[in-house]
């Protein structure tokens, strides 16, 4: 673990890159968490009148099927976007890494049958079991949340049962354990802090992939519903638009790509700094 | 190495059991009727009754999964409330052609990524591999199912460099019809020598392949990337640099083989990950795959078929890794020694 | 009365014994424990502090079986120092050495680091931010503060510079607790260990006095281990038989490599008596001879 | 044969290594001695341009090629074919998916030499090793055998110098003996010249003719092996002489 | 005695451009060009769930329809059903008994005749069956088929039987020899111009069609000798389709690309009214909408011209229960949208802005994006009112199951007669019934029950008195009642290449495409 912390970044425009994707996340994540006072309009505002009117000053995304100002809607969908991810990745990192320390550390058939059940759900892509998923729950956000995070635990499962086995046999764990400090409490002082690096680089790597799945989840119409402002929904109505009215389509689309590929980036240069060899998903 | 065999193949088996249970569980979580769905909208309590029993609806839920073990075992998968077909049938009538998607976009991906990686890593942290890294970050960061629709308003329909929709002109069949064999048109049309098939749908393929390979390519860029700077800093690398060998030569002769094993694992994982990402595309695209069946079977809380589809990309994902692991013994003799 | 012993421990990871029936007793004026790497010496030292628990055989501390000891006791009594790593690396040294203690201890940090050689205000530090002889001395003096009778010492130094190895082992010299001692470096055993144990492939071969052992050895690999050693000013080390060849399987493990090796060879050694020392060797008094 | 004049290794602006003078001529052992990080491998690895990133100053000469102003082309003809270099990690510096006997015929091939089965075994066997080996993967064999099929390359690509950093400090110490055998042969039997990194004064003293001792970047102190050793002149090579047990 | 006879009489003799009475080919006009082009339907659902003529229900009636024929089909135009199978007919006794002359000389596609005793038996099976709309032979009591050419049917009570025998649905006459063997799609029992060529399930192109050369109304050189359906899911798709003239028919398309279709050279428009709308039922018996000024407000509530005009034109505002063209339509009950109204019915009924919020549980269909904008609409326009509309989209039969348990407050759902007649609407979905399966308003009125129950008969009998139940009827379900809101009524917007002559979209049988009435433009 040491090895990996102290392992010297790449030089030049990797840093950089890495560098330009936390600087879109802060802008992403601050326009989102004011939208509210950024928005040019009222979230929501319905007005049949003015629908599918094309970008203009009045409207700089133009407005959707039923009137609402594109721009708005973007705004405020990040924030779903946004704490769609934050949840899934809270959730999943919590129980995975529990379960995953828990298998490092005390290996033997604890470790076997944890491991074994997290190759089951490994077994199903995220997004298939998210699908099957949303149909039992029934769409929503919540549903979503929950389908992703069903799906996502595992793989910090893997992860930290990997870092944990590895810091388990570490000498300053073993001397711990000779100084008499509780099972319970060497795992939580010692072993857990230890292996949490990987999965703060994986956290970084995976909110772009829970982003895109969110969106594909309710771009398929099992996420978010009318009338939350969420991008894949957005997407999704707009789709059959693409020809005729490209704006309402295009705008959240293109707020899915940049901020996946921004979360994306900075997980990149994050994992390039501590450890190239980790399988992406 | 047959001992390693048998260990993998018995957790293969292990975690088939996991997903069947699983599946299993999750379908008995569906709410709705399966037997309203099959019987039809209108249908009378009578009917509904038969539809009912003719599912086994009425036993307790042990005798139920019991049966339903069973069933697959013997190949019954159940049938379709949907299209009434077994869902065995439906799914061999379906997965061809997800099969052929995914196939020629993994192939493009792998064709793709490889050298785009290896340049990546012979210049990295200049400027191509800068633009690799971007370029392949926003490959992975795109939404397919927006990237699809792009694609096919600018290339097929504004552009018409390619077909808009279809697997193949469908036309052709009658001035040349297609002998299948093994249900994979494009296959077919090759074994058997069936050319304006074959190009027509070599041609259909490009923009859904093109789409379907966006994310693998990229992450196989990046794995590529990421494991050959590794391999590169790695001593042996500085042996061979001291032995006279080229930069260029280091990496594609000695450091690629290594490096490659992560990726094959990556492939395994992409591959079962890509046939549902063709969900969203087969639908753009019009590609008669797995993606319509499944989309249409979730819509119409058709269990016995979305059970059958979960049930088969993730055996296919339990495979693909079976497959992969196999292999990665082949690409590096270190993995053999396990 | 020696506070650990190992009676006809085999010891393993999974299902794998890495150490075979070895009896072996931690005597007063330090215990010596040599041998090639992957033999299992680190393997036996997690024994004795009860971090393994044996296949088979037994550990005994005092006259209980360590398996059942009082464990609180056992950990007053034996602390180990272990090669690298063995502190934290996000823990400040102070809250490492901290962990030793009982809540009402916590005030003895500072004096427990001046024991060791160290200025008490690194105790705010991280390892990281400490050099390699520091980190062990921080080591060295976590595993004093609960007073043990017994140090484990698995290669304390040879992760460090000359320089400073020489500065830990004076350090050790000079405490007044009883030692195992891990190590690859003959001189080291043969200054602070009066008696020493060689392991080769997960069984002792020869244990004696270390004078005895080192002066003259009676086993084939103590005699090679011993000549291989380069010494300063001296003659070019010598290599005995072929250094690379693997343990045999069956019979004596060390017959593949054995310049000496003949047909009784194939039998499995037992240990016995010789020159004041137990040998595992069908032809000690050649040995013996010849060194 | 090699010959260094006021070399200077900056990485980033930090000065590692710097190396008044150094000279290895034929049939000769120079050992380079020193604590961790003071530079050794920097000094060895420069010798062949190895050192990426960093900044080399001074005058290094390497047989007739003066190789900070060389071009790769030229680089490349010295590295292994005249002088060769042998690592530290013996499994770690073969690359793990090629076979031991593949590597050693697209070295060959690469300097545009012979590559029969014959050649490749004639180098095996001035090293010992059984020729079977060359159809083994690195991680099939011991380190010994890592280490002695390194030098084994470099007799088959006929150096004439062997660059050696810490070529043992991964073995044991009955192994150890073993390598260094092979070395002292080769220098006898055949007139190769050794240059060795090592942190083992003992060991150093049974082999080299000439010593340098490095700390903290600089050489303080280089001369015959036996009078470095037995009158050392800077405080710091008696320290340590002083810490060897 | 003095039966109507509703016929035209005879064997029709249309002119050659009217494409919706009977087959006019026959006499073929020489020098027309052989037609070997292949006419491509772009279906957005898959093709074939069901080949059984008796039980199939759902989306294969677009090619069924034209395999298969029934003993009348509707005429969209003259609002009366006109002779197919059967020449002509009358009905006696109040509308009772039902006499049918059948065609001669016509064939089954397995070469058998079709006569008055297969079509019994066809008829006969489908009852039996009682699968599908086999419910819309409930009045028939018994068959008759004294001779090769006459069907009589007696009736339980008086029913229109003609107007029944047009259905799109489970009024096939086939071939009861050979029925058992269609499930593989490989052949077919029916009677109509087209019989099957291939069926290749879950493909692109799952079905095509080939000519039937004995057909009875003969084939004429220009006419399409062979249909394929090329199943295409998303509007866009099929859009791109259609302009590159690889498929000639789009069934739907959005009001944006069907504006542009307009406008599109190579691309011809038909927009035609259908017998669709959107019920909006609320729960009468128990929740919040059980107080009748909840549901009157929930109907002032709704913005019906902005729907509208959302809708760009794939919908006209409804008036009363009954669209247009079919018996029962009443003009002048177009709904109105009055939020002022609305709060002030909700605060009388103790919700509203001051009041504590009011919370509504709504389902809606999955994938339907009209729908999705009625919620849009109408949630934001509740916000309002202090009132939060929980809708959530459900596939079809979950959403259903949910409504018979009476587990939403609002449920909305499309409905259309399945053979031209309006008793549909009020015999399913407003009379009441112990066990609810459309009556999912859950509205028990004796009165209303037993004004429904005689439409069957005024229908047969007397027309004018029935438009005046109808009329009555929809007054008290809609504005007394306030049981259901009717924001639209849908508008089919087809999409064809321009080179095609002919079309006319039927509303009594949804997207059907009638392929033997189109020929290639000159
Ligand atoms: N956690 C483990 N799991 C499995 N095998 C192990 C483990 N730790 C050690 N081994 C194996 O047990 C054997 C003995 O290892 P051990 O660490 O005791 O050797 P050692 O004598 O301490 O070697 P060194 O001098 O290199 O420290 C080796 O073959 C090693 O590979
Ligand atoms: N690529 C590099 N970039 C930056 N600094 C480096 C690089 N390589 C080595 N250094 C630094 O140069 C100094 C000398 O390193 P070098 O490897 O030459 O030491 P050494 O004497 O060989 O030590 P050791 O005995 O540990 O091998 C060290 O401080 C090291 O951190
Ligand atoms: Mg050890
Ligand atoms: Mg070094």
């Amino acid at each position: 673990m040491t090895a990996l912390v102290t392992r010297r970044a790449l030089p030049g425009s990797v840093d950089r890159l890495a560098l330009a994707g936390a600087a879109l996340i802060v802008l992403v994540v601050l326009a989102a968490l004011l939208a509210p006072w950024i928005a040019p309009y009222p979230a929501d505002e319905v007005d049949p009148v003015n629908a599918l009117l094309p970008p203009s000053g009045a409207h700089w995304f133009g407005t959707d099927q039923v009137g609402r100002d594109v721009l708005t809607r973007v705004l405020y969908g990040g924030r779903t976007s946004l704490s769609i991810a934050v949840a899934v990745l809270a959730v999943s990192a919590a129980v995975g890494v529990t379960l995953g320390v828990v298998a490092g550390y005390a290996g033997g058939w604890v470790r076997d049958v944890i491991m074994r059940v997290t190759d089951v759900f490994l077994a199903f892509p995220a997004l298939l079991l998210s699908l099957t998923l949303a149909v039992v729950l029934q769409p929503s956000v919540t549903t979503v949340v929950v389908a992703i995070a069903v799906t996502w635990w595992p793989w910090y499962a893997r992860l930290s049962a990997a870092t944990a086995a590895s810091i388990a046999n570490r000498p300053y764990v073993d001397a711990a354990r000779c100084l008499g400090v509780p099972a319970p409490l060497v795992v939580v002082r010692h072993v857990l802090p230890n292996s949490l690096t990987p999965v703060l680089v994986q956290l970084s790597l995976d909110a772009g992939g829970v982003i895109l799945t969110a969106a594909a989840l309710s771009y398929l119409g099992l996420g978010a519903q009318e009338p939350v402002a969420e991008w894949g929904l957005m997407v999704q109505q707009g789709q059959t638009l693409f020809t005729t009215n490209w704006w309402v389509v295009t705008f959240p689309g293109l707020a899915i790509l940049v901020t996946a590929f921004a979360f994306n980036v900075l997980g990149e240069g994050l994992r390039g700094a501590l450890d190239p060899r980790r399988i992406v998903k | 190495m047959a001992r390693y065999l048998i260990r993998r193949l018995g957790q293969a088996l292990l975690v088939v059991a996991g997903v069947i249970v699983l599946t299993f569980v999750i379908m008995r979580l569906v709410p709705g009727d399966p037997a309203v769905a099959y019987a039809g909208p209108k249908a009378t309590p009578e009917q509904l009754a038969q539809a009912r029993e003719r599912f086994g609806l009425d036993e307790p839920v042990w005798v139920q999964l019991g049966a339903y073990v069973r069933d697959l075992v013997t190949g019954d998968w159940g049938t379709s409330l949907r299209t009434r077909q077994p869902v065995l049938d439906d799914l061999a009538l379906a997965f061809p052609a997800s099969l052929e998607l995914v196939g020629a976009a993994l192939l493009l991906a792998i064709a793709v990524g490889v050298p785009v990686g290896v340049l990546a890593a012979r210049y990295k942290t200049k400027f191509p591999d800068l633009g690799v890294r971007v370029t392949s970050m926003l490959a992975v960061s795109v939404p397919v199912f927006w990237l699809a629709l792009a694609l096919q308003t600018v290339f097929a329909s504004n552009l018409g460099w390619f077909p808009v929709a279809g697997e193949y002109d469908d036309s052709l069949n009658t001035t040349s019809p297609l002998t299948l064999w093994t249900n994979i048109t494009i296959v077919d049309a090759l074994i058997t020598g069936n050319w304006p098939i074959f190009t027509s749908t070599l041609r259909h393929l490009v923009l859904p392949a093109l789409v379907v390979a966006a994310y693998p390519a990229g992450v196989i860029a990046q794995m590529v990337r990421a494991t050959l700077i590794e391999e590169a800093s790695q001593d042996h690398a500085r042996l061979e640099r001291a032995l006279g060998f080229r930069e260029t030569s280091i990496l594609t002769r000695f450091a690629l083989r290594p490096a490659l094993n992560p990726v094959l694992s990556l492939i395994a994982l992409v591959f079962a990950y890509a046939i549902v990402n063709g969900f969203l595309v087969e639908a753009v695209f019009n590609w008669p795959g797995l993606g319509r069946y499944a989309v249409d079977s979730i819509f119409s809380g058709d269990t016995p078929a979305i059970a059958g589809v979960t049930l088969l990309v993730a055996l296919v994902y339990v495979l693909a890794n079976l497959v992969v692991d196999l292999l990665q013994g082949v690409v590096d003799p270190r993995a053999r020694a396990r | 009365m020696t506070l650990l012993r190992a009676e006809d421990v085999t010891l393993g990871y999974g299902r794998t014994p890495v150490v075979h029936g070895v009896t072996l007793d931690l005597a007063e004026g330090g215990t010596g424990l040599i041998g090639e790497s992957g033999s299992g010496k680190t393997t036996l030292a997690r024994a004795f502090l009860g971090l393994l628990t044996p296949m088979s055989g037994n550990i005994w501390y005092g006259t209980q079986n360590l398996r059942k000891a009082d464990r609180k006791a056992f950990r007053a009594d034996v602390q180990p120092v272990f090669q690298a790593e063995s502190l934290d690396p996000r823990m400040r040294v102070g809250r490492s050495i901290a962990e030793a203690l009982p809540r009402s201890g916590r005030h003895r940090v500072p004096e427990l680091l001046e024991q060791v050689g160290l200025a008490p205000d690194l105790a705010t530090r991280r390892p990281h931010e400490l050099s390699g002889g520091q980190r062990q001395r921080v080591v060295i003096a976590r595993a004093l503060a609960v007073r043990p009778r017994l140090l484990i010492l698995d290669e304390p130094t040879s992760a460090l510079d000359v320089t400073v190895q020489a500065r830990i082992l004076d350090l050790l010299a000079g405490l007044d607790t009883e030692r195992l001692l891990i190590t690859h470096n003959l001189a080291v055993v043969e200054r602070l260990c009066r008696t020493s144990h060689v392991l080769f492939a997960g069984r002792v071969v020869e244990s004696g006095p270390t004078a005895d052992l080192l002066g003259r050895p009676a086993h084939p690999y103590t005699l090679a281990l011993r000549d291989a050693v380069p010494k300063l000013g001296g003659p070019p080390p010598v290599a005995r038989g072929r250094a690379e060849a693997r343990p045999a399987p069956s019979g004596c493990p060390f017959r593949l490599r054995c310049p000496l090796a003949a047909p009784q060879c194939e039998r499995a050694p037992e240990p016995r008596e010789v020159a004041g020392r137990r040998v595992a060797c069908h032809r000690a008094e050649d040995v013996l001879a010849g060194s | 044969m090699i010959e260094v004049r006021d070399l200077q290794v900056a990485y980033g602006g930090r000065v590692v290594a710097r190396v008044p003078e150094l000279d290895l001529r034929a049939g000769e052992c120079v050992a380079v001695v020193g604590e961790s990080g003071s530079g050794k491998s920097t000094t060895l690895l420069s010798l062949l341009g190895l050192t990426e990133g960093a900044d080399v100053s001074g005058h290094v000469r390497v047989c007739g090629v003066d190789v900070l102003t060389a071009t790769p082309r030229e680089l490349r003809a010295i590295r292994g074919a005249r002088v060769a270099l042998v690592m530290q990690s013996p499994q770690a510096a073969l690359s793990p998916t090629t076979r031991l006997g593949v590597l050693m015929r697209r070295a060959l091939r690469l300097h545009g030499l012979p590559s029969g089965e014959r050649v490749l075994a004639e180098a095996a066997e001035a090293v010992m090793l059984d020729p079977g080996i060359l159809r083994r993967y690195p991680h099939e064999i011991s380190g010994g055998q890592a280490q002695r099929f390194a030098i084994a390359l470099a007799i088959a690509l006929g150096a004439e110098a062997i660059l050696a950093d810490e070529p043992t400090s991964a073995l044991d110490v009955t192994v150890q003996a073993e390598v260094v055998g092979v070395l002292r042969r080769l220098r006898e039997e055949r007139g190769l010249a050794l240059l060795l990194v090592s942190h083992d004064l003992a060991l150093v003293s049974t082999i080299a003719d000439r010593v340098l001792v490095m700390r903290d970047g600089t050489v303080v102190e280089s001369g015959p092996a036996a009078e470095v050793l037995s009158r050392p002149a800077h405080p710091y090579t008696r320290e340590l002489l002083e810490a060897l047990p | 005695a003095g039966g109507q006879v509703r016929g035209a009489g005879g064997t029709p003799q249309p002119t050659a451009d009217d494409g919706t009475g009977a087959p006019t080919a026959a006499q073929a006009e020489p020098g027309g060009k052989e037609n070997d082009a292949t006419f491509v339907y772009a279906p957005n659902l898959d093709v074939v769930t069901d080949w059984d003529p008796a039980s199939s229900y759902s989306n294969e009636i677009i090619a069924m329809s034209n395999i298969y024929e029934g003993l009348t089909r509707y005429n969209a135009e003259t609002k009366k059903p006109e002779p197919r199978l059967a020449t002509e007919w009358s009905s006696a006794d109040d509308g009772k008994q039902w006499t049918f002359k059948l065609r001669q000389g016509v064939k089954f596609h397995t070469g058998a005749p079709m006569d008055a005793e297969a079509a019994k038996k066809a008829i006969e099976r489908t009852i039996k069956k009682n699968a599908g709309a086999a419910y819309i032979w409930g009045a028939v009591d018994t068959i008759e088929a004294p001779d090769a050419s006459t069907l009589k049917f007696s009736l339980k009570y008086a029913a229109p039987l003609d107007l029944v025998a047009s259905s799109g649905y489970a009024a096939y006459i086939y071939d009861t020899e050979a029925v058992d063997a269609v499930a593989d799609g490989k052949s077919d029992a029916g009677t109509g111009p087209y019989t099957i060529d291939s069926w290749r399930k879950g493909q692109e192109t799952e079905l095509t069609l080939k000519a039937f050369e004995d057909y009875w109304g003969g084939w004429k050189p220009e006419q399409y000798k062979k249909v394929a359906f090329r199943v295409t899911p998303e509007i866009t798709t099929a859009w791109q389709l259609l302009k590159r003239g690889e498929v000639n028919f789009v069934q739907r398309l959005n009001p944006q690309l069907f504006q542009q279709a307009g406008s599109t050279e190579g691309v011809q428009a038909s927009q035609t009214p259908s017998f669709q709308n959107l019920l909006v039922l609320f729960n009468t018996e128990s929740g919040p909408t059980k107080d009748v000024r909840v549901r009157q407000a929930l109907q002032y509530a709704i913005d019906y011209d902005g729907l509208v005009s959302a809708l760009k034109g794939s919908g006209q505002k409804a008036s009363g229960l009954v669209p247009p063209g079919l018996l029962g339509h009443v003009f002048g009950m177009e709904p109105v949208h009055d939020l002022s109204m609305a709060q002030e019915l909700m605060t009388s009924a103790g919700y509203g802005p001051d009041n504590p919020e009011l919370k509504l549980t709504m389902t809606y269909a999955q994938g339907d994006d009209d729908q999705k904008l009625f919620v849009t609409l109408l949630s934001s326009a509740l916000k309002k009112l202090n009132v939060t509309l929980q809708a959530r989209p459900m596939a079809w039969n979950a959403q259903w199951d949910l409504g018979k348990k009476k587990g939403q407050d609002v449920f909305v759902m499309y409905w259309y007669p399945d053979y031209a007649d309006p008793y549909s609407w009020f015999l399913n979905v407003f009379r009441s019934s112990d066990k609810p399966e459309f009556n999912l308003s859950y509205l028990k009125d004796a009165g209303i029950d037993a004004a429904i129950d005689g439409l069957p008969r005024l229908t047969a009998t007397d027309p004018f008195a029935a438009e005046m139940a109808y009329d009555k009827l929809q007054k008290q379900i809609v504005n007394d009642k306030a049981a259901v809101a009717v924001p639209y009524v849908q508008t089919y917007q087809r999409a064809l290449t321009a080179g095609v002559q002919g079309y006319k979209d039927n509303p009594a049988y949804p997207n059907v495409v009638f392929f033997y009435d189109l020929k290639p433009a000159a």
